[in-house]
């Protein structure tokens, strides 16, 4: 087992803003993190990589003060502030409520909120992370981008030795995440250390000064951000060769008829959108988020109504009332939000497995445990879905984890014709994406249709067979997915006329 | 005490809004707050003093009811609404004899008479009450059940629920009696809401932790009926019991004398329903200026095994109160309707 | 792959709160057994479990709300509207038990389908759906009574709630119970509808999403409620042998006692329908012990008060965070 | 960025969430407002001066329950023991014939004492529900204890500032508004009270966010045990004694006064202000239907029919989400008129559960 003890740090021992010392941590059956020891200097951004379920928001919550350890201890010599990997915001206060909130400026000295001063911090503090949201917006009002970037904001308000950024870029667009580069510099540049949390690769070696690699709770590998290869870094994550991220595209089948046809639909911010989804093809949307492309996603597997013009399923005309009627023909929906929209977290992962398919699987409507373990063993294997139990309750996987029970929720499904996916990878390691991506290319091959809607270019431009780039509710151009290029994309999707 | 008639007729030369109190002949506006319609004795006060109202329709111009669902609150508020309308008297049964009392004065100072019926209240300004007294009601069943059991014997005890009155009241009447036995032993209390499901739940548990008992006094025959089926449910047989004018009691006592059960009996302690109608009664007297007794208590005979034959009504519910003023046309109406 | 817990111990870490509840009602039991004259008999155990088979039932129905999400705070006034509308059918007949009964069910589904709309539809918080239903079920009660109950009783159904089941120990309306019992929880732990049931419970956005019928399943929880309530209405008013428009009125909040006490939280999808069972005994037998030590009124309040608090601490303790607390 | 609002708004010294919270309330306000002045036309006995007293008497004890209630409510609890801190505050107004300061000093002293009881409760993970059931009867038990039946004598210097009325408007009703509006300020415009709705919206984010949660919802089941013990007192003022059962209403009666004010069951949305509103609509209510002589078993179905719609008229009002009891994790029918940012901002709240 490696130690990161005095390996990437190169500072004395003196200038260690944080040191974690043996931190181990069990959840039951789990061994989330084991035995792990670090340091980190001052001013150092450190990323934390890993596979999903490798323990590294465990590990964070433990450096926080959030989790109490199993055993061993983490020293942070001061403050540390934490943006969490899933949101944790206050929907119904305002953005500058949210920032200043537990440390509101006062009239007095202990009394009454100063709301005007507060107004001024949390601006001052918005403008230090350069955006500009309005301090009086509700949150609940505002994109998950903007959404995280308030989060970022009031944990760097706090002036923290210690910035924990636990997947901060997950939903953000390419500009923002410059934006975030450019303050965690700026921090940097202030002394405090950043430990940055992505499974994005370009990004890590954009941030980082050093990298440290977690498999399976304990700690790979760490080092200087420039001992490391995107193929070595992948290597020691995933434990094997990752040979290819994207699996092959197969033939097209451009003769097939469509089996889902959107005919200059519109309704709820998207106008004149007109598509198809033949057999066997991956249709991609692409855009900005806040742009409209949810919708499409929503409208075409029945989560939201049709207002004008018209969709198609095998060239006749359906209305698609609830997800419910587009579940019976056949197409499947995998939401972004998994906690809050795609998963019963209470509720075990068999539980979570089969909720679509019960009927299906068990046609007396009486429960088999022995049908239900014949037909889910083999999806939980397919999809390397790392488990304690079945009987697990779903809300202790990891993140990626919990994506893949989404996910497989529909490999259950027999009559299984069109999978419309919103943001599927989102938070999910590259070993796992590598799977699920490969069960897409499966599943397309099998003939079922793929609406993909992400905010990751490369992702569409690995996967899909055309892609509609979306501005302002409407499809602004559609590529080739084989020779699309980011460039591409990014012009088509913030506006700029041709 | 003072008779209320000067002070009606004063109130009523005083208060320029009250033109129909001087006219002896006239006919009144009356305020009724009715307590409570949760029980079968409840129901069927207000049913007596609705009928007694009819009866007499040529001296009432009209009768204001309100309705207080056993909430002090309610009723406070109710009997106030009653002042706003400037009835000519309220007739109401307290729920909580403190807490009506500034309502009664605030009554009063408005020159309105206040008539309280089965209850009392915590001051001497009414014009008069109507009312069993609960000490005399706990007092009667106690004493006949220390005779029943010649002096001595073990006995349980149904109470109602803590902090009414009434509950109070009545085992105060009977723990008087069985302080002054001392080979009469409690042994075992509960309080059961007067509830028949309740009681019956209460004596089994009694049965089970003290299975040698001799006889049960009761605070009402709701509560006597379940003490009778948790002792038939245990397969025990059944002791003297205390119980109320209830014709469910009657009509089980009533089978029970037939079937020859020697070792039960029982006696009904009234609480005559009827003191709605003697309220109105008494109210219509004042109005028209009579003189009236300040504190009118009713306590009349109890139903003995001797005299049962004469109430029970085995034609009508267990849930009518015998030793009643309702004719049998109203009476069928109150049942069927 | 990682070793993998047994299913069956997953299962049951899964309901831990399950565990601890039954822990708590035989530690009560023992206490009862200690405490009271003849407590350790079966036959004084089954006879007080068969004569609270009425709340037994109502809690049934008030757990299966709890795990839909929602809360039912109208079983009381259902409770007593099946009392007053099932004398009125039996018109104290043997012959009319059917119909007394099947009239009391039918009005409790009533009941409950009404609170399910507007819970489910009109999007009303099931508190005060529930409790605006329950104030306007006992106003309808008392205009069709005035106060005093039609009909009566009839003497078979009385008969039965002190009867045991032939020549054995077991009072038939303990049996009522469990078949009851036995029935709900076939639905919810054998068949799809109750896997369905679940998911909707614990999440109703992702299983609407997944294709259940939401509304449906939370309009079947307050139907399936009602209609406990209507049978524990007519189970109570057998038991006391005449009809009351108020003797269930302390139904509704022991209803909810039972079910928390028996590991279900009011959050939705977590607890088991077997907690209810607990969650009952556990008030059953701590209430039959304070009647039978004869411990006064006003200190059997406190008493009661502190052990449902103790209790719940307790539980707290040994099954850890996670469910049932003000946040989620 | 199309989403960017750099709308200056006008720098009040009120939040924009305090503000925002009595939006909802304008409703029921405008309703209560337009009853009370038709009603003041239509009919004699209830502008009678009489009335009116009687109805701002009624009024007071509501008030201070209800608001209490709120603030518990706002924390995603609920309070059911109200009701017994009230009925308990009597019987201790009327049972120690001490002075009037040390009276309140008694009886406040014992509401603290009660809600922190409850507060640590929930604080160790109890249930509030069934916690406050516990010391629902535990308070009854005691008040029992010290009072076993209605009575007792209010100390005079008491019942005097008490029972004062100017020209038609009880003191304790004035007082009853002016506490109301100070809870209300310290909900909105302190640091507990930020952190208030912040623990009501989302418990486990605000212990991320390393909000002081404990001692936030310590303080809001206390200030509920305090207002309680202090509707106990404005309900001295109608009852001049003491009663171990009088307050047994207001558990239920004070939830539906807070709910009725727009305060929302899933926590963390609401004002305390708009159970003023609320308690008038109600008293109206009662007042109204008693003075048109229907009869009260017809006050029941008109109660809940009103209550169900006031609630739908909530709905209607477009703001559904603060109402959803039912629809925990920001589920909202889909098909609505939000357009994505809507449905962005409840991932954001379901993103918690
Ligand atoms: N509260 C918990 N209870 C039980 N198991 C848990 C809990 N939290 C985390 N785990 C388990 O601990 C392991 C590490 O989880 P953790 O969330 O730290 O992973 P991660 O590296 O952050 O993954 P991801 O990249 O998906 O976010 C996982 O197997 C997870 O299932
Ligand atoms: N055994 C089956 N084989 C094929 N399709 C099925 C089967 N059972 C159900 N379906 C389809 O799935 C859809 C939902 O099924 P169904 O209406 O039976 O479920 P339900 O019981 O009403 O759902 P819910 O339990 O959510 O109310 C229907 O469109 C139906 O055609
Ligand atoms: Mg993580
Ligand atoms: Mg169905």
């Amino acid at each position: 087992m490696l130690d990161a003890n005095g390996g990437p740090s190169a500072g004395p021992p003196s200038a260690a803003v944080l040191v974690c010392d043996a931190l181990d941590k069990r959840y039951g059956a789990t061994h989330a993190v084991r035995d792990v020891s670090l340091t980190l200097a001052a001013g150092r951004t450190l990323a934390l990589m890993g596979e999903n379920g490798a323990g590294k928001s465990t590990l964070m919550a433990m450096i926080a003060g959030e989790v109490k350890p199993g055993s061993g201890s983490a020293t942070v010599d001061g403050f540390v502030a934490v943006v969490h990997q899933e949101l944790s915001l206050f929907a119904d206060l305002t953005v500058g409520e949210n920032i200043c909130i537990g440390r509101e400026p006062r009239l007095l000295g202990r009394g009454p909120v100063n709301n005007r001063a507060l107004r001024t911090q949390a601006r001052a503090a918005l403008d230090r992370l350069g955006v500009a949201i309005d301090v009086d917006t509700p949150v609940s009002k505002l994109s998950p981008a903007e959404q995280q970037l308030v989060e970022i904001a009031r944990a760097v308000a706090l002036d923290p030795a210690l910035l924990i950024l636990d997947e901060p870029t997950s939903s953000l667009e390419p500009s923002q995440v410059d934006l975030l580069h450019a303050a965690t510099e700026r921090l940097k540049a202030a002394g405090t250390s950043v430990i940055f949390v992505s499974h994005r690769l370009e990004e890590v070696f954009r941030f980082a000064d050093e990298i440290a690699v977690m498999r399976s709770g304990a700690l790979v590998g760490a080092g200087p951000a420039s001992d490391f290869t995107r193929e070595s870094l992948v290597a020691s994550m995933v434990g094997r060769e990752l040979e290819q991220l994207y699996p092959d595209r197969s033939a097209a089948r451009p003769d097939a008829a469509p089996i889902l046809t959107f005919d200059a639909v519109g309704g709820h911010g998207v106008h004149d959108v007109s598509l198809t989804v033949k057999p066997g093809q991956i249709v991609g949307i692409a855009g900005l988020e806040g742009h409209g492309q949810h919708v499409v996603a929503e409208l075409a597997a029945g989560v939201r109504r049709v207002r004008s013009g018209s969709i198609a399923i095998d060239e006749t005309r359906a209305k698609l009332r609830s997800p419910r009627e587009a579940i019976a023909a056949g197409i499947a929906f995998v939401p972004p939000d998994r906690r809050s929209s795609g998963l019963m977290l209470p509720l075990s992962i068999a539980e979570n497995l089969t909720v679509a398919a019960a009927h299906r699987l068990h046609p007396s409507r009486l429960l088999s445990r022995a049908v239900e373990q014949r037909a889910i063993a083999p999806v939980a294997e397919r999809l390397r879905l790392r488990y304690a139990s079945m009987e697990q309750r779903v809300g202790e996987l990891s993140g990626g984890n919990q994506q893949k029970v989404l996910f497989g929720r529909w490999l259950l499904v027999p009559n299984l014709r069109l999978l419309v996916l919103d943001d599927p990878t989102r938070g999910v390691d590259v070993g796992a994406r590598a799977e699920i991506y490969s069960v897409l290319r499966e599943l397309a091959d099998r003939g079922v249709g793929v609406l993909l809607v992400s905010t990751d270019m490369l992702e569409l431009i690995g996967l899909a067979d055309e892609i509609h780039v979306m501005y302002e509710g409407a499809v602004r151009g559609t590529v080739p997915g084989h020779s699309a290029t980011e460039e591409e994309i990014m012009t088509l999707a913030s506006g700029v006329t041709a | 005490a003072l008779t209320v008639a000067g002070c009606g007729s004063s109130s009523s030369s005083s208060s320029g809004s009250a033109t129909t109190r001087a006219d002896p002949g006239g006919k009144f506006t009356i305020g009724y707050d009715v307590y409570w319609l949760g029980n079968s004795w409840s129901t069927q006060l207000a049913e007596e003093f609705r009928a007694a109202a009819e009866r007499n329709r040529d001296s009432i111009e009209k009768v204001v009811y309100t309705q207080s669902d056993n909430q002090v609150q309610k009723q406070i508020s109710n009997v106030q609404s009653m002042i706003s309308r400037r009835v000519d008297a309220i007739i109401m049964t307290p729920i909580s004899p403190s807490a009506s009392v500034p309502v009664i004065q605030q009554a009063n100072r408005a020159g309105i008479p206040v008539i309280l019926v089965a209850g009392q209240a915590d001051t001497r300004d009414t014009a008069a009450e109507v009312r069993a007294d609960d000490i005399v009601f706990g007092r009667t069943g106690a004493e006949w059940l220390v005779r029943e059991l010649g002096g001595r014997g073990k006995i349980y005890v149904l109470n109602g629920l803590p902090g009414f009155s009434t509950d109070t009241l009545r085992w105060k009447g009977a723990k008087d009696v069985f302080d002054r036995y001392p080979d009469i032993e409690v042994v075992a209390d509960a309080h059961a809401a007067w509830d028949t499901a309740r009681a019956k739940t209460a004596v089994s548990n009694m049965l089970a932790a003290h299975p040698e008992v001799d006889g049960v006094w009761s605070q009402g025959g709701a509560m006597t009926l379940g003490a009778i089926q948790a002792f038939r449910a245990a397969g025990k047989p059944l002791v003297p019991m205390t119980g109320e004018n209830n014709n469910g009691l009657m009509k089980v006592w009533d089978s029970l004398n037939r079937a020859g059960d020697r070792r039960f009996d029982s006696i009904g302690v009234v609480n005559p329903t009827w003191v709605g109608s003697e309220a109105l009664t008494q109210t219509l007297n004042l109005l028209r200026g009579d003189e009236v007794r300040k504190v009118n208590l009713v306590n009349p005979a109890p139903i003995t095994s001797d005299n049962l034959a004469d109430y029970v009504r085995t034609d009508l519910p267990d849930s009518f109160w015998v030793d009643t003023r309702l004719d049998d046309a109203q009476i069928r109406a109150l049942f069927d309707r | 792959m990682e070793r993998r817990a047994s299913p069956l111990r997953a299962r049951l870490l899964r309901s831990r709160e399950l565990l601890v509840s039954y822990g708590l009602a035989l530690a009560l039991l023992i206490a009862f057994a200690i405490a009271t004259p003849g407590g350790y008999e079966p036959d004084r155990i089954l006879t007080i479990l068969g004569q609270n088979a009425q709340l037994g039932i109502a809690a049934i129905g008030q757990t299966v709300v709890l795990l839909s999400g929602g809360l039912d705070l109208s079983i009381g006034p259902v409770m007593n509207m099946a009392s007053v509308v099932s004398s009125a059918g039996m018109r104290g007949q043997d012959g009319n038990i059917a119909q007394g009964v099947a009239l009391a069910i039918a009005c409790g589904a009533g009941v409950g389908l009404v609170n399910g709309l507007l819970v489910s539809r009109a999007k009303i918080p099931p508190l005060l759906a529930t409790l605006a239903v329950g104030t306007i079920v006992q106003g309808g009660y008392y205009v069709y009574t005035e106060g005093q109950p039609k009909g009566g009783v009839a003497p078979g159904l009385q008969s039965a709630a002190d009867a045991r089941v032939f020549d054995t120990i077991v009072p038939w309306w303990l049996v009522l119970w469990i078949a009851v019992w036995v029935v709900v929880a076939f639905l919810l732990y054998r068949t799809t509808w109750g896997r369905r049931f679940y998911a909707a419970g614990a999440s109703p956005r992702a299983a609407w999403l997944s294709g259940v019928a939401v509304s449906r399943y939370v309009v079947g929880a307050y139907v399936l409620s009602g209609i406990c309530a209507a049978i524990a209405g007519v189970a109570l008013t057998a038991y006391t042998g005449s009809p009351s428009v108020s003797g269930a009125d302390s139904y509704t909040l022991q209803t909810v006692a039972a079910a928390v006490i028996g590991g279900v939280a009011f959050s939705g999808g977590i607890g088991r329908l077997a907690g209810a069972f607990a969650g009952v005994s556990v008030l059953v037998f701590l209430s039959t012990i304070l009647d039978t030590l004869n411990v006064d009124s006003a200190a059997q309040y406190i008493v009661q008060g502190a052990v449902l608090i103790g209790m719940m601490v307790v539980n707290r303790r040994l099954a850890g965070r996670g469910s049932g607390s003000a946040g989620r | 960025m199309s989403a960017l609002r750099a709308t200056a708004r006008r720098s009040s010294p009120l939040g924009t969430t305090t503000l925002a919270g009595l939006k909802p309330a304008f409703f029921i306000t405008l309703v209560s407002i337009v009853a009370v002045v038709i009603a003041a036309i239509m009919s004699e006995p209830f502008r009678s001066p009489t009335n009116v007293e009687s109805l701002l008497f009624q009024m007071a004890p509501l008030l201070l329950v209800a608001a209490g209630q709120a603030v518990v409510i706002t924390t995603a609890g609920i309070d059911l023991s109200v009701g017994s801190m009230m009925s308990l505050a009597t019987v201790l107004a009327a049972a120690s014939s001490s002075s009037a300061a040390l009276v309140i000093a008694i009886v406040l002293a014992v509401g603290l004492a009660g809600g922190l009881g409850n507060g640590l409760g929930v604080v160790s993970g109890v249930n509030p529900l069934v916690m406050t059931l516990g010391t629902m009867a535990i308070f009854r038990g005691v008040a029992l204890l010290v009072l076993g039946q209605p009575g007792g004598i209010v100390p005079p210097d008491l019942l005097t500032p008490l029972t004062t009325v100017f020209g038609n408007v009880p003191l304790t009703f004035l007082l009853a508004v002016g506490a109301v509006v100070l809870l209300w300020l310290a909900t909105a415009e302190t640091r507990w009270g930020r952190a208030l709705f912040a623990v009501g919206g989302d418990e486990g984010h605000a212990r991320r966010a390393r909000l002081p949660v404990k001692r936030t919802l310590l303080i809001a089941y206390s200030v509920s045990g305090m207002f309680a013990a202090l509707a106990g007192l404005a309900l001295v003022a109608r009852i001049y004694s003491g009663d171990p059962n009088v307050g047994d209403p207001f558990a239920l009666d004070s939830i539906t006064a807070a709910l009725i004010g727009g305060i929302a069951v899933t926590g963390g949305r609401g004002s305390v202000l708009a159970v003023i509103p609320a308690v008038l609509l109600l008293a109206l209510t009662d007042n109204l239907l008693n003075l048109a002589g229907v009869f009260s078993y017809w006050q029941y179905i008109a109660k809940g029919v009103i209550l169900i719609l006031t609630l739908w008229a909530y709905h209607a009002a477009g703001r559904p989400s603060g109402l959803l009891a039912m629809a925990r994790g920001g589920w909202r029918k889909p098909g609505g008129s939000s357009g994505a940012a809507g449905s962005s901002g409840s991932a954001a709240k379901g993103a918690a559960s």
